[in-house]
């Protein structure tokens, strides 16, 4: 055993790191929420040239995965870089038309995907919108028996692509843009779409709880940047006991979420029938994290951080909406100990 | 002991509760900070003003109905059990009118006081500075004497309402020279369109321009809009600052009413399209929580209102009361949130916002509460060491 | 509206609190947990006298009451002091043979209960123990439907007079002895037993809030006493910052859950048909407050307060006890949304 | 990156999972903080040993197997889901032998190591006294030199084990002129049957002796069990006390093993007479967040574990770990005792206590977790300033 992050896994971070950070991701997230998706879509062109978006689909349609461990380095980058735009929802896309097995189908849209030609949007089966839905160049849909885990005796779940997207209902984090997916017509239709469905949510899931990671580790890396440099009744605000042990607690929680997350991957990775427990595991422990680390940054910044002006507003807010996106805490707790 | 209204108060339960189901607009207006939505409820504070319901504890002479303690809280548990619209002059009747009460002259009182219940002037604070959030003391804007007033230069931030209001009140430095930090404070008052002033709208979490920075560069102020003595403004500032962090600010009808709505969605789910997960007794028992947490906060201000009508007063137990309605909020909202599921996702300004996007907005609305009137971490120094009697510390 | 303590409450808890804090009440709950009764009946005299015992019982059968304003305060007092003894199930005994309306039965056993000859135990409904039924003159169980709230189409339950107790199982509150009911003649049955059940079911809960919220005060006091003495790293540890606000969020958590007991002890005064919701409220907010301030005392006491040596031990154990007793938390929660 | 065991750690947790099953009693022992179940326990302490498995980490020489970090781990985890007996020699084996394998001379070595692992002798710490508990540097014991060694007096506290212990280690003041409170400390080992030791037992919250205090009188000590340099205790003890709080002292069976019984628990109800609401889900909420818990502290532990195999070593990092797993602990008992109802009242002595009162011993000893081995709040302090790197204050 080796639970460990390798060199490679590493260096793919850190050039994905040194890609993001040049990208200006605080602007790029500004401009996708008015409405301009060219910035987004440019750095959309570079994650798919660094491989980021092969990493889902498998080599006979022009991708290298599927790669679960590295999908989870690259989601705690783009989640601390908040890049915006359906990125869990394409990969999610890609894993069930892999899992489908439809070969035309697969032909069809996989390599676009892997190119990063394709933005796919996916329409989670507990909501009614799909992320980006207006932006994306494929909008997926299933309907029916979506949740993989009824046995067999059932007539299965209906796979749509749908026409287009109704008007953008605005999120919470602004660089999330809902809208239903529109009309549509059948792609598949039976049992085998119910369990690719079902495969697609885990691997949505988990995609969300390593974004969700990267999201916490920015704020509180910025939070604790801050109470290093802001002072009241004389001193810098990081002295006092109140402001240290809150945030300890945040990357307590954060660190114990980690493993969690690496965990779910190699589930994934190895085919473990188990690997939905493990996913609902890491995405309610790294969600949780993530929304504490959200409460810390806000409260130690202070007015300051109730400001839509300060760029850490986008994790803040990002940190809320990633909570309930691809299963609710609660869906998630209850899949844990699920028969 | 007990908790019986009188006759008297039954009926004027009855009278405020017939006038706002007539009154109170069958659909939300815009929010209040939007342009639009602060224009809209300036017009509401009209209408409540034209039949008294404005500021009902005011004295008659200046357009309230001398409503007791017990009263007031009647009246605004019917308020906010009418869903009637948000206060746009909250931040003139609940900080800068008990100041007034409490430290001004008869011809300041008959000048400000009218115009502010009637909605005619609507008040910003400007307390905040840059380099003093939590820090009052540590202020820098400046008054500086000249002949017949003041001029005041500095800087304000998170001016709230100060996007769209008139006038402002806050502490300035007059006297650099004092002491000790909190010595040498003038409390003035300013019109936010005089020359001199710069406002500059800042956007809170979900980008409406809740607030505003203040850029004063020797605005006049003439002495009639000191308050109190020169160099006094620490001292008269305190009865305000007890104001917000405790009775008035936050009322319990707001909690028990929200925790009465957060009980109904539970009930009856997020949306047409689905229905509620009453099964979740997770969820159920935070709604419970919410439900049994409104009615201690209510309860608790029964309490405090008795002890007040029996000749007591309320000093640093108003930290008490801060820190549990702030939290208090955040949980009410959060637990709402996520019984609405995917929809609690949305934007309050999304058109398929449940309750018109109340939910979403009164979500981020309670994120402030722990952080303004004084953080919770320094309430909760203040109740340790001012209840408890701890030994103070350096923090 | 007056929602306040009068004059008279006062006074009488002041009374109380001299009575008590006379008697010794560590040392008292101590021997009662040896099984040496005598000093625990000797101060029951005394509480009897001062009129406690009689708070519960009708003018017609010896009492004053019942007052439940008056109870509220007395076993705040009683939780204070870590007094031993079923005092809250005979109180609810009380209530329950008040409640019933045989006069026979009343006159039998109220008249000893209200002068404090009569020490009654009553088996709660969710629980297979009666409290300190080896050392009571009375042991009372009801079987059946004790829930008191299906409706009139029920045979109602059964009260049974219990002919002993089964060997006492230790509490983790040592000064709480536990048995298991013996046997039994019937006293009454039917629908009327369900109804005067449910009545008794909330009285005791209703005695256990305020107890609790004694149990809680105490637990505070002494914690402030001891922070503001001990010293680490030079200095008293009450003048930590983390030191400061757990005593503050604790103080916070007793102070609103005072008036939610105070107003359930009006409710049943007014005979108000909701006053199981006030109570089940008052009883989870003051257990929970007051489990909080248990761990608060124990973890800023540190090892010390990890000892049975240190009397507050005692009140740190019935914090856990009360916590569950005559409702757990989940049942009082249930209670309040309840349709 | 993997989670694979090679097929010599599956083997090995074959043989240590035959090896147990064949000889863990099958009545768990009397408590060990009794002086019967000690004595019961140090027998199985040497029924461990004569198979080598009372120190599978050890080097063979010392009745280890020289086992890997993984080995041990694994080891561990059997041992819990065998519902082994609490180790009574681990004071000894956790925080003692590691100071000597990393400090002490080789007499040292081979005159003490062969008999902790035989459960020969137990040993006690001896580190707190009553005006240094989580300050260590303050202690107050002192070492006089004498002729061929050493004479210790002063008092020590929360001794735990040492009721009913052979012998105990710690820190004693040799150089009371030492320019810092930290330095001018001497490890040493005493007997505690010596003569100038007084032992007086203290009772834990349920009465049991888990530890003592010590009064020393002159009592006299060889040169030869100092550890390490006189002087030198605190650099000596600080190994000994990062292995307290991080890997060795909870290792990630102990909750894997807790949380699954917990689960179990939750399927099937407290007692035979009672059945589990399993329509709760608040409960069962908490029932799952220990799983998690519990998982992800294995977890963590594995990342460690291959770090410390990879030429790594943890540090300030144990401070996560200490947290974690004693907030963890409490959380699980806690819930435990909830589903108990109301057999979670009993005390772990009565007769009718579900699981042989395993879950009211194991809450009573899960609140020990945040105040010993520096308390929580002093972790807090650790995480906050080393790894986060916040100025130090005055706290």
């Amino acid at each position: 055993m080796r639970f460990l992050l390798d060199d490679e896994h590493r260096d793919f971070a850190r050039s994905l790191d040194k890609m993001l950070t040049a990208a200006g991701p605080a602007k790029v997230a500004r401009a996708w929420a008015a409405g301009d998706t060219a910035p987004g879509r440019a750095v959309w062109a570079k994650l798919a040239e660094a491989g980021v978006l092969a990493l889902a689909v498998p080599e006979k349609h022009g991708g290298l995965g599927p790669l679960p461990v590295e999908l989870a380095v690259a989601f705690e980058q783009l989640g601390r870089h908040a890049v915006p735009g359906p990125l869990v929802e394409t990969v999610a896309a890609a894993a069930l038309l892999d899992h489908l097995g439809d070969a035309t189908l697969a032909a069809d849209l996989l390599p676009g995907i892997a190119a990063g030609t394709t933005i796919a949007s996916l329409r989670a089966p507990d909501s009614p919108y799909a992320l980006d839905a207006d932006a994306a160049d494929t909008v997926l849909v299933t309907e029916g028996d979506t949740e993989g885990d009824t046995g067999g005796d059932t007539e299965g779940a209906t796979l749509l692509l749908a026409a287009g997207a109704g008007p953008v209902q605005p999120s919470s984090d602004p660089a999330r843009r809902l809208a239903r997916p529109l009309g549509g017509t059948v792609l598949a239709q039976g049992p085998e779409v119910t369990a690719a469905a079902g495969h697609a949510a885990e691997v949505a899931a988990f995609a969300v709880a390593a974004q969700a990671l990267g999201v916490g580790r920015t704020l509180l890396l910025e939070t604790v940047e801050y109470v290093g440099g802001r002072t009241q009744f004389g001193v810098a605000i990081g002295t006092f006991q109140a402001v240290k042990h809150r945030l300890a607690d945040t990357l307590i929680a954060l660190e114990f979420a980690q493993p969690l997350v690496h965990a779910a991957a190699l589930a994934l990775a190895s085919g473990d029938p188990d690997a939905g427990r493990a996913v609902a595991a890491a995405k309610v422990a790294a969600c949780e994290a993530t929304y504490t680390a959200a409460r810390t940054a806000l409260q130690l910044h202070g007015a300051v951080g109730y400001t839509d002006e300060l760029d850490l507003s986008l994790w803040i807010r990002k940190a809320r909406a990633l909570r309930t996106a691809w299963g609710t805490p609660s869906a998630c707790r209850t899949r844990v100990l699920a028969p | 002991m007990d908790l019986d209204f009188t006759a008297a108060e039954d009926a004027f339960r009855t009278e405020a509760r017939d006038w706002l189901a007539a009154h109170v607009p069958s659909a939300p207006l815009p929010s209040l900070e939007t342009a639009e939505g602060f224009a809209a409820h300036r017009e509401w504070e009209r209408t409540l003003h034209a039949d008294r319901w404005s500021v009902v504890s005011w004295p008659k002479e200046y357009g309230g109905r001398g409503a007791s303690i017990l009263q007031w809280l009647i009246f605004e548990e019917e308020y906010y059990a009418a869903g009637a619209p948000g206060r746009v002059s909250q931040n003139g009747i609940n900080l800068l009118a008990p100041t007034l009460f409490e430290h001004a002259d008869d011809e300041q009182r008959a000048r400000v006081l009218p115009s502010m219940a009637s909605g005619e002037v609507i008040w910003a604070q400007a307390w905040s500075e840059p380099e003093a959030g939590s820090d009052l003391a540590s202020l820098r804007s400046t008054a500086v004497r000249t002949e017949g007033g003041w001029l005041l230069s500095g800087q304000k931030t998170w001016s709230s309402r100060a996007a769209f209001a008139d006038r402002a009140f806050g502490l300035f430095r007059s006297d650099p020279d004092a002491d000790r930090p909190h010595r040498g404070l003038t409390y003035l008052m300013f019109p936010l369109d005089a020359e001199g002033v710069t406002v500059r709208p800042i956007g809170r979490l979900d980008g409406k321009p809740a607030f505003a920075e203040l850029f004063l560069d020797r605005v006049f102020v003439p002495d009639r809009d000191v308050i109190g003595e020169p160099g006094q403004g620490w001292r008269v500032a305190m009865s305000t600052a007890g104001n917000e962090r405790g009775l008035t600010l936050r009322s319990p009808g707001r909690f028990t009413s929200a925790a009465e709505r957060l009980t109904e969605l539970w009930r009856s789910g997020p949306a047409a399209d689905d229905t509620a997960d009453t099964t979740d007794t997770a969820l159920r028992d935070r709604v419970t929580d919410a439900v049994i947490g409104a009615r201690a906060y209510q309860l608790f201000t029964y309490a405090n209102a008795s002890r007040i009508a029996a000749g007591g007063s309320i000093g640093a137990e108003s930290s008490l009361n801060k820190v549990y309605w702030s939290d208090l909020d955040i949980a009410l909202h959060e637990t709402a949130l996520d019984l609405l599921g995917p929809y609690g996702e949305l934007s309050d300004e999304a058109d398929e916002a449940p309750a018109h996007g109340s939910w979403a907005e009164g979500y981020t609305f309670s994120l402030a509460g722990p952080i303004y009137a004084g953080t919770n971490e320094i309430q909760r120094d203040i109740i340790a060491e001012r209840l408890l009697g701890l030994p103070k510390g350096r923090r």
